[in-house]
């Protein structure tokens, strides 16, 4: 394993920018969650990383890692249940037309 | 450039690749693909640092079922099939410039620290990785406990999916 | 004979002494030869697939009283390569409103899936791709490349068709992969290990489908689910949706959906094998007598691990032609209300048993964990019994009420 | 084996209350099994450890426990985990046993089996049902309305008990401190239809909590000294120089203070003076049950914390120094205690008001005794004390139950509990007089029999081989006062003639209170003969000195037996039995209050504690809340500034109006700012734009400005 921790560490930062950005630029809801799971993907990187270059006998984090699987699987779940219940009522996923809560 | 950085970099290409295609694309279906290919890109990764579980279980969680229930998402929630219009927002410049300053401010901190320089150390002899993982899931000396309120997390996201996609049957 | 104990890596071993020779680093020999293990496997597989066609059509004859194809070739042999010509001179057409990349995709995505199963198929000890210690997992990882490729294949259509055959295919392949997994975890619980060749070795004594009847039927069905093969083929059931997810397809491109498929049921033939049969092993302890030391070469490995292979694969032929196809709401409701809790049940059982017998003597062990099996599957079978009377009761004497709606 | 059986030590009480409260509420006999059960079994696991770790050599280093992570704190755990010790097995002894007693003495005590009662309402005592027989009818006590609840509470209770003694640390300790809180609460205030007992209710809480912030403050500062709250982190040998060393506040080393602060708690739950008038008043939960929680159970709870903490007390002090500040405040404050509970109980006429006062005064001696590092004694008199104190209080309710039934089959209207209503039950009551004796005598430190003796003996011994000249001597005139008022109330209540009715028609409880009564005499004499010196002339070393050897293995180091002297063994014998006989003798023959000659009004009104406090603390508290606050400054100053400004105000307001508002706002200005505020509030308005990304795209620039300035003018 002749890589720089860094190597994984700024590629876990480069996906978690553009993820960012996906977060924050796209219209469509469900677009906005696929940005989400680039960023846990992003710390997920980071988690196995760090186990791996750092302490390998202790599985901290590895076992945070799949923590991290579950809360991803649960938020898509739950935010895609919303936004198809939202879909139903209003008929758009744009995220700036769900727009109740203005003013 | 050696072979080990060669095979890190390929992976790496691919998910960041694919992660700008996610973001950037127009077409929702290819947006989620796209996201596939990334999340397959990380799977590499975590076989590549030696998480074989984790990788298996990448593709089988993310690949098996998110990006089902994405692309199952983005077929309920259209009358037509492509998209039409601008699919990011008039001032996508500010979210840019954010994600490059956070991006810059990481890799300046990153590079930072010369401890973050080193390659890895060989894995301890005898280690099974799989085996301790599992123990340390379920062990009350280690994570039991997080593990279970996780478990219960996922059973509440279940009941709550269900009943907010349900909606009300009068 | 070295070549006849260990083929592979006799023939690597011989690869890597000549690339070495000509001058080759290290790094780039081993990645050739990689690629050409690779290549051979995929081809081995290929081939067999085309064999598959051979045989699923002279079984499907015979099941229906036909003679099957018999022209071409002895016994009708060259058939297939009569198919293939066929399928590769046809137009290949793509709909006008479909999404090109992705309809090209799907197909590819279909075969890939299943090939990639072969790299942790235990052909023999020393003929595989790579011993994963998550071998188990792997094999459900694949299968959702399987259903991605199902999925875009009908979404790139653009044909309702083919979207709702493929939100079945998913629906379906979605639900079933649960007990499938709850029931891989019984292999793994039995052997310790989720590596195949472990599971294999495991089984040396004694094959898992005796420790365990109730999960090799579960497998078995979920496996057929997975399939899509009668009697779960909604995805393409012809009276409903025309072809389901592949009506858009011609030429090669349907072909490989076919062979996919063929090829998919001929694996699934050998994970049976593996995870319930021995695998290449299951000799009962006959292969560690002197005159039966023979059984451990790597060939006759081969040959009994394709036979049973096959016998699996012609158990799902014969499912698939002998039981008509089920209504959609039947299937889920089999599978969550049926499927799944029976394997979680069978899952528990095999947990505990296989601690609180692990004291006994083989046979008792075996023997426990047998009748353990049959009394859950006699209670599963009253169950049903009286579900199924009351079910009748209720459909023979309707309620007024049920009758208005 | 033994670990997993402590874990499970609490949770059939717990599983019982949820099981009564939840499901058998209505079924009053399944209510009971369920809770007598679950003590049962409570008591069967705490044999079982107890008897596994007599077998086990050196116990004091070699205790059974174990632990687990809980909460993660940063790269640390918190711990929580059980253990017994030598301490907590003695105590997890009598914990099992007198709880068990309790539960079964209820069933009786709440009349069950009998019916329902006539008048009978939630939250009152029952008041007697009238059963028609053959043909006339009579009254006979009648079923409690609430008997599922009682059972589900005392649960709860034990629960708490068992929790607290198998504790490893301060945390759960604390927890199961705080539980016994709650059920004291809900046990003295069960017969809530009662004011009294709603003001006794609130009381108890009230003052206890006092005491438990205290103990919270010392906790935390435990936490944040040693990082840690597990007792063997504490009792570090390293840790506990350490916490010796380090200078605190007043003077004091922060092993004093935590040890003061900790003190105080026990200075509430145990009720020593000044925080020790809950106690009294608690006796007017249902009679002896929630007594005997109060005298033998809960109150021990406080004397077993600050005996576990010892150590830590202690740290920096050894056998023979001049003791230090905060074991001088709890030798004084417990000597003061026993002196001062035991003179009160002189003139208490209430038959379980006497055991209250006393009960304090011996919890007195405990405390006392530990303030001059007498470890072993006070764990000694802890264990004596709880099953003669448990005996006595549960004969007493044997002798009110008697009484009432007497009270119903006459008729009579006299209070139930006034011993000068009784007299002469030694004959009508057999059972309940002989085990009352030998509780009383155990109480009194009858000589050589009795338990009470030689616990009481050894604080005496320790007190005197020490050099605690001064507590010495309070606590033998207190002893001295213990065995004239425990033989006043033998005589009153016992012997002589029936000066009532009612005590003349009184008669034996059902045998599910006279078994309890037996199992915790035998106890209470025997259990004093595994501490018998071994220097004691004559009996010393015919048994050995186990409790000694046992307990006192919990310490780091065996603590030393003081030499035998007759000095102190010659006061014991006098003031036990000199007591004893003045009692006899001045009571013999008094027949009603007006005859006692110790009626003294300061005694009586138990040196007017209720009422300084009355008029040190809620006198001043109301008086500021009802004159100051609302009179003075509410109505006058406040409500005075507040009719000036309005008058002002509208004077200003009508000047303004005339001389600004129509000319200058109204014309100049007037729709001109309007307009402008409109025309910004639209603008504006878009910030509260209801578009999720929007906000986010705000929060992370004003996150990335921030963390730009920080890293550029601070990093």
């Amino acid at each position: 394993m002749n890589v720089p921790l860094s190597w994984y560490l700024i590629l876990a930062a480069a996906l978690f920018s553009i993820g960012l950005f996906g977060v924050l630029s796209r219209k469509n809801a469900i677009a906005i969650l696929l940005g989400v799971e680039l960023m846990l993907n992003a710390v997920n990187i980071n988690l196995v990383a760090f186990w791996r270059y750092l302490d390998p006998a202790n599985m901290a984090g590895q076992v945070f890692a799949v923590i991290v699987f579950a809360v991803a699987a649960a938020e898509v779940a739950v935010g895609l249940a919303l936004i198809i219940s939202v879909y139903r009522r209003r008929k758009t996923v744009i995220a700036d037309e769900i727009d109740l809560m203005k003013w | 450039m050696t072979v080990d950085r060669i095979i890190f970099l390929v992976p790496a290409a691919l998910i960041l690749g694919s992660a700008v295609m996610v973001v950037i694309t127009r077409k929702l279906i290819h947006a989620a693909l796209w996201l596939v290919a990334a999340l397959f890109g990380v799977a590499i990764l975590y076989a590549i640092l030696q998480a074989s579980f984790l990788a298996v279980v990448q593709v089988v969680v993310y690949i098996g079922a998110i990006a089902i229930l994405f692309i199952f998402a983005v077929m309920l929630t259209r009358r037509e099939m492509l998209d039409k219009g601008a699919q990011t927002r008039s001032n996508w410049w500010l979210p840019a410039l954010l994600g490059l300053l956070i991006l810059v401010g990481l890799v300046f901190l990153i590079i930072g620290q010369p401890a973050f320089g080193q390659p890895a150390a060989a894995l301890p002899a005898g280690l099974d990785a799989l085996r301790s993982l599992g123990t340390a899931l379920v062990s009350p000396d280690a994570f039991v406990l997080p593990f279970e309120v996780a478990s219960v997390l996922l059973l509440a996201a279940l009941v709550g999916a269900v009943y907010i996609a349900t909606g009300n049957k009068e | 004979m070295p070549f006849l104990n260990d083929p592979v890596n006799f023939i690597s071993g011989w690869m890597r002494s000549l690339l070495f020779g000509w001058g080759l680093p290290s790094g780039l020999v081993t990645v050739i030869i990689y690629f050409i293990g690779i290549t051979v496997l995929v081809m081995f597989a290929m081939v067999l697939d085309i064999f598959l066609v051979w045989v699923e059509r002279k079984v499907v004859a015979r099941f229906q009283d036909r003679l099957g194809p018999n022209r071409i070739g002895p016994f009708g042999l060259i058939q297939p390569f009569a198919d293939i010509i066929k399928l590769v001179i046809k137009e290949d057409i793509t709909p006008t409103g479909a999404d090109k990349l992705l309809f090209n995709l799907g197909p590819v995505l279909a075969i890939a899936s299943v090939i990639i199963l072969w790299a942790i198929l235990p052909i023999s000890s020393k003929i595989f791709g790579v011993d994963l210690n998550v071998a188990v997992l792997y094999l459900v990882a694949a299968g959702a490349l399987g259903t991605l490729s199902i999925i875009v294949g009908g979404w790139a259509s653009n044909n309702k068709y083919a979207l709702l055959g493929a939100f079945r295919m998913v629906a379906n392949m979605v639900s079933y992969e649960i007990p499938m997994v709850v029931v891989l975890l019984i292999p793994t619980i039995l052997a310790n290990s989720m590596s195949v060749q472990d599971i294999t070795q495991a089984q040396s004594g004694m094959w898992f489908a005796v420790l365990s009847p109730l999960a090799l039927l579960i497998f078995l069905i979920s496996a057929i689910a997975e399939l899509g093969r009668s009697p779960f083929d909604l995805n393409e059931a012809e009276s409903e949706i025309v072809a389901g997810f592949h009506i858009e397809y011609t030429g090669m491109k349907f072909g490989l959906f076919y062979a996919g498929e063929l090829l998919h049921a001929f694996t699934f033939g050998g994970f049976i094998a593996v995870l319930f049969f021995g695998g290449y092993g299951g000799f009962f302890g006959l292969e560690k007598l002197g005159i039966f030391s023979w059984l451990n070469n790597s060939f006759v490995q081969a040959v009994v691990f394709l036979a049973k292979a096959m016998f699996g694969y012609w158990v799902i032929m014969w499912i698939k032609y002998s039981m008509p196809r089920i209504r959609i709401d039947h299937m889920l409701t089999f599978n969550w209300k049926f499927l799944t809790p029976l394997s979680l049940v069978v899952l528990v059982n095999t947990a505990v048993l296989s601690k609180v017998l692990s004291g006994l003597p083989g046979w008792g062990y075996v023997l426990g964990m047998f009748l353990s099996n049959l009394i859950i599957g006699y209670i599963t079978v009253e169950i049903l019994r009286a579900y199924g009377r009351k079910q009748r009761k209720t459909e023979a004497n309707p309620s007024p009420q049920r009758l208005q709606n | 084996m033994e670990k997993y059986i402590i874990w499970l030590l609490p949770l059939p009480p717990l599983l019982s209350f949820f099981a009564i409260i939840l499901f058998t509420n209505k079924r009053k006999a399944l209510s009971h099994g369920i809770a007598v059960g679950a003590a049962g079994l409570s008591w069967l696991g705490s044999m079982f450890i107890f008897i596994r770790a007599l077998g086990v050599k050196e116990f004091g280093s070699n205790i059974f426990g174990s632990s687990i992570n809980w909460l993660p704190t940063g790269s640390t755990w918190l711990k929580v985990g059980v253990q017994v010790d030598p301490l907590s097995a003695v105590v997890i002894f009598f914990v099992a046993w007198t709880v068990l007693a309790i539960f079964i003495y209820s069933i009786g005590y709440h009349n069950f089996g009998q019916p329902k009662g006539d008048h009978d309402v939630a939250g009152l005592p029952p008041d007697g049902a009238t059963v028609t027989e053959h043909g006339h009818t009579h009254s006979v006590p009648s079923i409690e309305p609430m008997y599922s609840r009682f059972f589900a509470f005392i649960s709860l209770f034990a629960f708490g008990m068992y929790t607290l003694v198998v504790s490893d640390n301060l945390l759960t300790l604390f927890f199961g401190w705080e539980i016994m809180g709650l059920c004291s609460y809900l046990l003295i205030g069960f017969w809530f239809g009662k004011p009294s007992a709603r003001n006794a209710a609130v009381k108890a809480f009230m003052t206890t909590r006092i005491g438990d912030v205290f103990m919270l403050l010392g906790i935390a500062f435990v936490y944040s000294f040693t990082g840690s709250l597990s007792f063997s982190e504490i009792f570090k040998p390293a840790m506990l120089t350490a916490l010796a060393s380090t200078p605190a506040f007043f003077g004091l080393s922060a092993a004093g203070i935590i040890g003061l602060l900790l003190f105080i708690g026990t200075v509430g739950k145990s009720a020593q003076w000044p925080l020790h008038v809950w106690l009294p008043d608690a006796m007017e939960g249902p009679t002896p049950v929630s007594a005997m929680i109060h005298a033998a159970t809960m109150v021990s709870a406080g004397v077993y914390m600050i005996i576990r903490m010892f150590p830590l007390i202690s740290a920096g002090w050894t056998e023979g120094l001049p003791l230090n500040t905060t074991m001088s405040v709890i030798a004084f404050i417990g000597a003061f205690t026993a002196l001062f509970a035991a003179s009160i109980a002189l003139a208490q006429n209430d038959i379980k008001r006497v055991l209250a006062y006393s009960t304090i005064s011996q919890l007195g001696f405990m405390v006392a005794a530990l303030g001059i590092g007498a470890y072993v004694a006070a764990a000694f008199h802890l264990v004596t004390h709880a099953f003669f104190k448990a005996l006595l209080f549960l004969g007493s309710g044997s002798v009110i139950h008697g009484v009432e039934h007497g009270v119903l089959h006459t008729g009579e209207h006299t209070d139930p509990q006034n011993m000068f209503n009784m007299g002469g039950l030694r004959k009508k009551m057999p059972i309940t007089f002989w085990t009352f004796l030998i509780g009383g005598l155990a109480l009194s430190g009858f000589p050589v029999l009795t338990a009470g003796f030689w616990s009481k003996d050894e604080i005496f011994a320790e007190a005197f081989g020490n050099g605690h000249i001064l507590v010495f001597i309070v606590l033998a005139v207190a002893a001295f006062m213990t065995a004239f008022y425990t033989m006043r109330q033998i005589t009153l209540t016992f012997l002589g003639e029936p000066r009532t009715k009612a005590a003349g028609h009184a008669s034996e409880t059902t045998w599910t209170m006279t078994i309890p009564l037996i199992v915790l005499a035998v106890f209470a004499v025997g259990f004093g003969w595994v501490g018998i010196p071994e220097q004691f002339p004559g009996l010393g070393g015919l048994i050995p000195n186990w409790f000694h050897a046992f307990v006192g293995g919990t310490l780091a180091e065996l603590p030393k037996e003081v030499g035998f002297s007759w000095v102190p063994l010659a006061t014991s014998l006098t003031v036990a039995l000199g007591g004893l006989f003045c009692g006899w003798l001045v009571y013999r023959n008094v027949k009603s209050p007006e005859q006692d000659f110790l009626q003294i009004p300061a005694l009586k009104n138990k040196w007017y504690f209720d009422e300084i406090y009355n008029f040190l603390f809620i006198k001043p508290a109301t008086w500021v809340a009802e004159k100051f606050t609302s009179l003075y400054m509410d109505q006058i100053v406040i409500d005075g500034v507040l009719h000036g400004v309005a008058r002002f105000s509208l004077f200003l307001g009508h000047a303004f109006r005339t001389y600004f508002d129509k000319p200058v706002i109204n014309e100049f200005i007037g729709d001109g700012t309007g307009s402008v505020v409109k025309a910004s509030g639209t603008g504006l308005r878009k910030i509260q734009a209801g578009r999720i990304q929007y906000y986010m795209v705000a929060s992370i620039t004003v996150l990335v400005i921030f963390a730009l300035l920080f890293y550029f003018l601070l990093v």
